[in-house]
């Protein structure tokens, strides 16, 4: 008996996997469930293979699914890159060999094939809708599981209502002939998970929560160029910017993308922009220039697989030493992971926060992985960070508080700053290293004592910010066991938090007693604390492991020259699928029994 | 009772720091007519921001009143278009040079020109890098000879007045920093026309330059919107067919196009919901609209 | 009795310093002796205040003086920003007091000051000529130091040459009146300093031995954009370019000129581009692009004072984590400070082999101070380095060696490389993730398990790069004494080292035995080798201490992610202006009597 | 004794890999018009480099004999620069999409265009981001919805021919998928064109755009070149007329301008001296060079 829910849907680009999954997830959360769901897609928009995963329970589920149990397999290609990686013994496929001429598949021993007509169903209700038979594959689904019928009707009503009545019925129909045929034809897998539709969730995805999250932190200006894994965060604030008073502007490019949000911050904007790795590339000029200006800008980095274009369709840890790199010279900047879908709703607040507060571009660490998958979430907390604007001056300035310096020296580094439209509060903002008043001295001041003592200045009074936030910023903590206790820690950044976790869960029955140090706050960065873990477990006797997803273990290296300790051992993954816990797990159990074989 | 008095703004509210341009730089009449003709429109220092790219011109900002920000080589643009949404109430003025705004801010250029913003747009045209001493511009003229090109310009000169007709902007002109009352004139109709305005300046650099210098262009230029002249300022195709005569010949100077379209920001869905999004703050998402969109995601 | 020639020209934008300073530099040259030559200027072209100094011997000079004993102080400024900061006891000043209204000057005590009438001088010759005064000058310091007039003339003969007979003429006049008026009117400076006619050498900056070194590498592409202070590499081969067989392309950003210089790599171009920090930060993408495609390329970084556009005109070593963090992903790349204004010349050779053996972006590690100094050097060896070109195919690849794959696998993980033109060997070069044969494993292959195997494949084949060639790279080699005869080792990179040198040597005179390991090859790194000797010298009890021109120490920070060495204690200069030996000799005072002040 | 014989070059030779576009999509009238034309050319497939962006229709080189190079996403023109001028004796064609070339890439082609460099640039123009799923790009017309404007496009699109005319290129023309004997005709007359030869070609994104179809293009577009247009590709203002006319009404198909102008590689200085630089060979400096250069340094 199955004491989780794992479905994956199979299919070309095409077949409407993503849509049918997205039902499927919605189902699961409607019955009161956590659902975790991913998606595989690759760059082609039509005929590509695409497959859509679930994974659910009724506590949190933060991972995907180590094996699926229930499989949709459209196409052909989806024994291949679906069903004989993913499956073992006691699995079900449901596919239709008639309708997508699939003769004789390959599948892992004792697996069980279910042959039904989907196709041929579908025809007969309807032969003009040419994907139907997605929906008489979901109705077969929620049938096997023992999902309420009438769950699936009112999503289905709900989304193709804009369609019309005819649409809305025949995709009724086929849900329940998918349903009904399951229920004739074969058995429903047992399971011990306890459906609940008084529970209420949201199902949504991390690029999303970080946007919402944005959102509710008072964005006002969010600027962008379509580019995968980032889109999806320019999608959703381009349709509720608008509803809460968010401008949302795509630009030509990522290099006029990122001027255009210094901009809109030096206007007095709440202002953030995102890409992806290639793109963020061209936005390095940008990073600096809105640090010498002391602009709070929130750039989103959602990393891909690398280098250059890549595996545009596939994630990576691949882009921290770009991120740590961006622009030349020494300033004040921040970089923060996300770490989770929910933790992306309230970064999204907390980093435009920790922007106006220190005012300094603040970089979120992202990647596909963390922003295209979905969990179900319930209570998020919409009035738990306050929108903070630090030392914003937006009311005239009154003479006798003459002259106004934006770039005042002060003792924590930050100046107050005013906004065009304030009266008495003119000034230049100027990427030259300035005074004070925000007068150049590179010009024909440079040189000159004086101008060089301005210079050293304002490095100190920028660079003192850094020090300031990272006293404010949550020191890390361990998750587990202590070094007493533990016999390995693992360490890891960002998006590998929930599957590391779930992996160091999995192994406390080979003995493991896992702890994990996950990262979040990348720059400024608690070398001390860290460093202070990492020796206490040393010495304790526990083994450190590291797990990140790139080659040359960019976190690790980073760790090591923050704190001078090198996590020798790491396991490391770059070929752009995400990582499942089992595989965590392996890793694991090898290296505790004599080393990571690479 | 308090009783509000306008107070007048004078040229003295558009001085600021001393240009540090080399003397007799073209740029010092582009700077005094722009000055006068911010005097004209009596629009508030406070409520201005003039932006540019790197390059001498670039320094403009810091030597004219209001507030300003001195972005990136070849930048001005996106800044100015972020700065202009954010709070469509301020006037946006940017200026720069013809390498920052047609070599490495082509892309900016014209894609602001088509957006048609409220933004006035003034390129510096000297037809040389000045501040990195010395090299070819994208409107140097073929063979000159600088420090990029020992041996000889090859590369055509382009016409930022025809490209910027053709990419969409509503107000074209071109002006010459030796005719002050002009350049003043165009520069207030720049600024008073509702979009996106841009002006070639032409502006000689009297340091690197030795071709198109002031005597050169006094030669050469004539007004193109003169009393006689039958030009059609709202005749694009008359418009681009000015464009098209370049140095070789003569040089007309004056209006070329203008028209009226719509405005970005009057188009854009938030600002007609919001209007100004500075004004109205930075807020959380109202719970109405916050259970709409969880509503997307159930 | 002076052991040593130290001049300063100073005045006003516009005074014509720097050819005056260059005059004299190769006056001082040609009369056989070694000079260092290093400018300051500011963002502005007329009017700013700028100054050209001179240091010469006999022997090699490879860092400025510390102090000045000739100063030509022409405007008011100079005083300020020269005589003061860099005269002591003993100086002489030139100056014209009527010409440039300068009264009573401030000056340190024990200077003295030599009040001549330069001005009037020049216009009593011809008044036409604006600047003759500072022909002036340099006849007036020429006699200072009983150089021989006869140089001086030679010199402005060749100078004025193209503007015609009279010029020339009333040169040689000013020239003369300039070296009159102090044998006349004041005593000669006093100094052991022996001329030699007879021995020869070129007068040259860092940024020109490199452009020189590439052109002798066989350089056939350079792109570029102006950026202070890498302009001069492009003037330079835009002038002796197309005397070589190199084309020369100013393109219109920096985006597209490191584009164009991939592209030129691709069509079989020895290609290089160039530019200062800004311009890098835009390069960025394209970096990761030529590494993926394998496109040999040397991209020149000539760092200037950050972030930003920061100090245009002022030098920093800042540049390093752009340097290392430019481009997401991983993938292989080099990057090589230049160390000298010798090392340029060969370095230059040098990373075009290392690009094209193998195939991969080298970066070259440049500042202004480095760039823009100028050295006498002698005895270049045009013939040392030869032309290697690796696994290049030019000819037609014949029937039966086909399949020809652009990405084979191969031990050394270099696979032969074809270029458009040659039969047989037609591929596709793409940016996204390939196979052997270049076709896309990022569309419709990807997810699939053998795409999955394939970009392992690619992965490992690229990054094994890395291994060969550190191991091809000369180790790192410590100067001076070993850790037992050491009490200080001083960790520098690139252009810090002959001043760092200058600075120990100086310093065995307080008892300091002063070794200098200067970092040369930063990627791939002897992360093993600089971790042995820094231990090395640390359990010999010999202090260390990190010199490096910015404000985080970031080489020492990417040591000690490489080695897990800390160097703790630091001398970090970010204000701008190049490092004086004195200066660092007084670093290492405070550090050896107790700690360093920051 | 060897008896070279000149095989001819057949369409096999241009084959490469199967597409992997949409069915349907207006690219593939693309590819098989450009298959037939460089046949028709008579070129060496191995003397060939296409060049293209990122994009669905960047994908075009692996679809195409010859040697390719997929870049950057906008980064197509300086590459194929890079690649020119090395060697000349390549036929160098640009391929990419509206996006590629006229977003991110737009300052990148119009310097290529006043270069004019003897390359060919195809934009597949099908009015959207087609590889990123949907949004809007810079030939979008006003007020579509797009998963990037949701509450339609505001943007006004822009005249790619327009512009190049602008820019200086001495080749442009427009034509559309479908009409594949003119397609064929123009890619042939811009292959042999002797300069900087730009093709918008109309595209239809079957998948996205359900605005601007196949149907819909048939209805609009009329050949500029018909035996009874009067229109003058030698006329330069003519064809910037005709570039004036957007989709709002009638679609002009063919070649807008021709001229000639010397190309860049006739004008470059290395190149008059040393001709084609990669078959010369990378070399030392030679002897009498070095001197020169040492001589400038003494
Ligand atoms: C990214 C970048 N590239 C290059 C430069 C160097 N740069 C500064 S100003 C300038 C050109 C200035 O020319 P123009 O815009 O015509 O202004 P002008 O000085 O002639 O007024 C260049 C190339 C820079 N600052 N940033
Ligand atoms: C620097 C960068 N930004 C964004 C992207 C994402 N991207 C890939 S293709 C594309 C647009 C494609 O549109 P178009 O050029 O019109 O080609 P089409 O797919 O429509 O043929 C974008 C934005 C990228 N690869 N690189
Ligand atoms: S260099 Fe030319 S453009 Fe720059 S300030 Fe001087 S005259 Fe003006
Ligand atoms: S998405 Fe559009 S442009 Fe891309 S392949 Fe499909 S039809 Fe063609
Ligand atoms: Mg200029
Ligand atoms: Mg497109």
């Amino acid at each position: 008996m199955l004491d989780q829910i794992s479905i994956r849907l199979s299919g070309q680009n095409g077949d409407g996997i993503f849509s049918s999954g997205d039902t499927l997830a919605k189902i699961l959360t409607r019955s009161g469930l956590k659902v975790h769901g991913a998606r595989s897609y690759q760059s082609i928009i039509r005929g590509g293979h695409v497959s859509y995963s679930i994974r659910a329970n009724t506590g949190d589920v933060r991972a995907p699914a180590d094996y699926i149990d229930v499989m949709v397999a459209i196409r052909p290609d989806s024994f291949i890159a679906d069903v004989m990686p993913m499956m073992k013994a006691g699995g079900k496929v449901l596919y239709d060999s008639k309708g997508f001429r699939i003769k004789d598949p390959e599948v892992p021993e004792g697996v069980t094939l279910i042959d039904i007509p989907a196709m041929q169903m579908a025809r007969d209700i309807d032969s003009s809708i040419k994907i139907l038979y997605n929906t008489v594959f979901v109705g077969a689904v929620v049938a096997m599981y023992g999902l309420e019928l009438e769950v699936h009707e009112t999503m289905l009503k709900g989304f193709f209502q804009r369609k019309g009545d005819k649409v809305v019925q025949i995709n009724l129909e086929a849900a329940r002939a998918g349903y009904s045929w399951v229920e004739e034809n074969t058995s429903k897998v047992e399971h011990s998970v306890v459906f609940d539709r008084s529970k209420d969730g949201i199902y949504i995805g991390g690029n999303e929560t970080l946007a919402l999250g944005m959102l509710n932190g008072g964005l006002q200006s969010y600027s962008w160029y379509p580019m995968t894994p980032a889109t999806p965060v320019g999608s959703f604030l381009a349709t509720y910017g608008p509803l809460s008073g968010c401008i949302v502007k795509q630009m030509e490019d990522e290099i006029n993308v990122s001027n255009y949000a210094v901009g809109a911050a030096f206007a007095g904007a709440r202002s953030a922009c995102g890409t992806s790795g290639g793109g963020f590339a061209l936005m390095s000029e940008a990073i600096g220039f809105a640090s010498i200006i002391e602009a709070p800008v929130v750039f989103i980095e959602v990393a891909r697989g690398g280098p250059s274009t890549g595996l545009p369709t596939k994630t990576e840890q691949g882009d921290l030493n770009q991120m740590l790199g961006a622009s030349q010279g020494d300033f004040p900047r921040a970089i923060i992971a996300q770490e989770g879908i929910a933790d992306g709703f309230y970064l999204g607040q907390e980093s435009l926060n920790i922007a106006e507060k220190y005012q300094m571009p603040v970089i979120i660490a992202s990647d596909l992985y963390m922003g295209e998958h979905f969990e179900t979430l319930d209570g998020l907390d919409f009035d738990r960070i306050p929108i903070e604007r630090g030392k914003l001056i937006t009311e005239d300035i009154a003479d006798d508080e003459l002259p106004y310096l934006r770039y005042k020296l002060t003792d924590d580094g930050i100046s107050p700053r005013v906004i065009p439209g304030v009266a008495n509060g003119m000034h230049d903002a100027g990427s030259d290293e300035h005074d004070e008043d925000g007068a150049l001295v590179s010009d024909k001041r440079a040189g000159f004592p004086e101008a060089i003592e301005v210079r050293i200045q304002q490095m100190k009074k920028r660079m003192k910010k850094m020090d300031g936030l990272l006293k404010e910023l949550p020191p890390p903590e361990v998750w587990g066991p202590g070094p007493d206790e533990a016999n390995l820690l693992v360490v890891s950044w960002g998006s590998s938090r929930d599957t590391v976790r779930e992996a160091l869960t999995q192994a406390e029955a080979d003995g493991v007693k896992g702890a994990s140090l996950n990262i979040k706050y990348i720059l400024p960065f608690h070398g001390k604390e860290v460093g202070e873990i990492l020796r206490a477990y040393e010495s304790a006797g526990v083994k450190i492991l590291g797990v990140e997803a790139n080659y040359t273990g960019q976190m690790m290296r980073y760790i090591r020259g923050e704190t001078g300790f090198e996590i020798k051992d790491k396991y490391l993954r770059y070929e752009g699928e995400y990582i499942l816990p089992r595989e965590v797990r392996g890793a694991i159990e090898q290296f505790m029994n004599g080393g990571l074989q690479q | 009772m308090t009783e509000t008095v306008e107070l007048r703004v004078t040229s003295k509210d558009w001085q600021s720091h001393r240009p540090t341009w080399c003397p007799g730089c073209g740029d010092f009449g582009v700077l005094s007519a722009t000055r006068k003709a911010l005097v004209n429109t009596q629009w508030q220092p406070k409520d201005t921001v003039i932006v540019s790219g790197i390059g001498c011109s670039s320094n403009f900002p810091h030597f004219v009143g209001g507030y300003g920000i001195h972005t990136l080589h070849g930048r001005s643009q996106p800044v100015a278009q972020g700065i202009k949404l954010s709070n469509p109430d301020l006037n946006v003025i940017v200026a720069g040079g013809d390498g920052d705004g047609l070599a490495i801010g082509m892309g900016g250029f014209l894609h602001a020109a088509r957006r048609n913003m409220d933004i006035t747009y003034l390129i510096m045209d000297n037809q040389v890098y000045g501040l990195t001493v010395n090299q070819a511009s994208p409107t140097s003229t073929m063979d000159r000879k600088t420090r990029s090109t020992p041996y000889g310009n090859i590369e055509h000169p382009i016409s930022p007045v025809q490209l910027a007709i053709s990419a969409g902007a509503t107000f074209v002109a071109r002006t010459f920093s030796k005719e002050g009352k002009q350049f003043e004139s165009i520069m207030q109709a720049a600024l008073e026309h509702k979009g996106f305005a841009f002006i070639d300046a032409l502006s000689p650099c009297v340091t690197f330059n030795k071709v198109n210098t002031y005597d050169w262009f006094k030669e050469r230029v004539y007004d193109l919107n003169a009393p006689d002249s039958d030009h059609d300022t709202s005749d694009k195709i008359a418009a681009l067919t000015k464009a098209d005569e370049d140095f070789s010949g003569q040089i007309p100077i004056g209006i070329f196009y203008q028209t009226q379209k719509p405005t970005y920001e009057e188009l854009d869905p938030t600002i007609q919901k919001f209007g100004n999004v500075i004004t109205r703050g930075a807020l959380k998402i109202d719970p109405e609209t916050r259970n709409k969109i969880l509503a997307d995601f159930r």
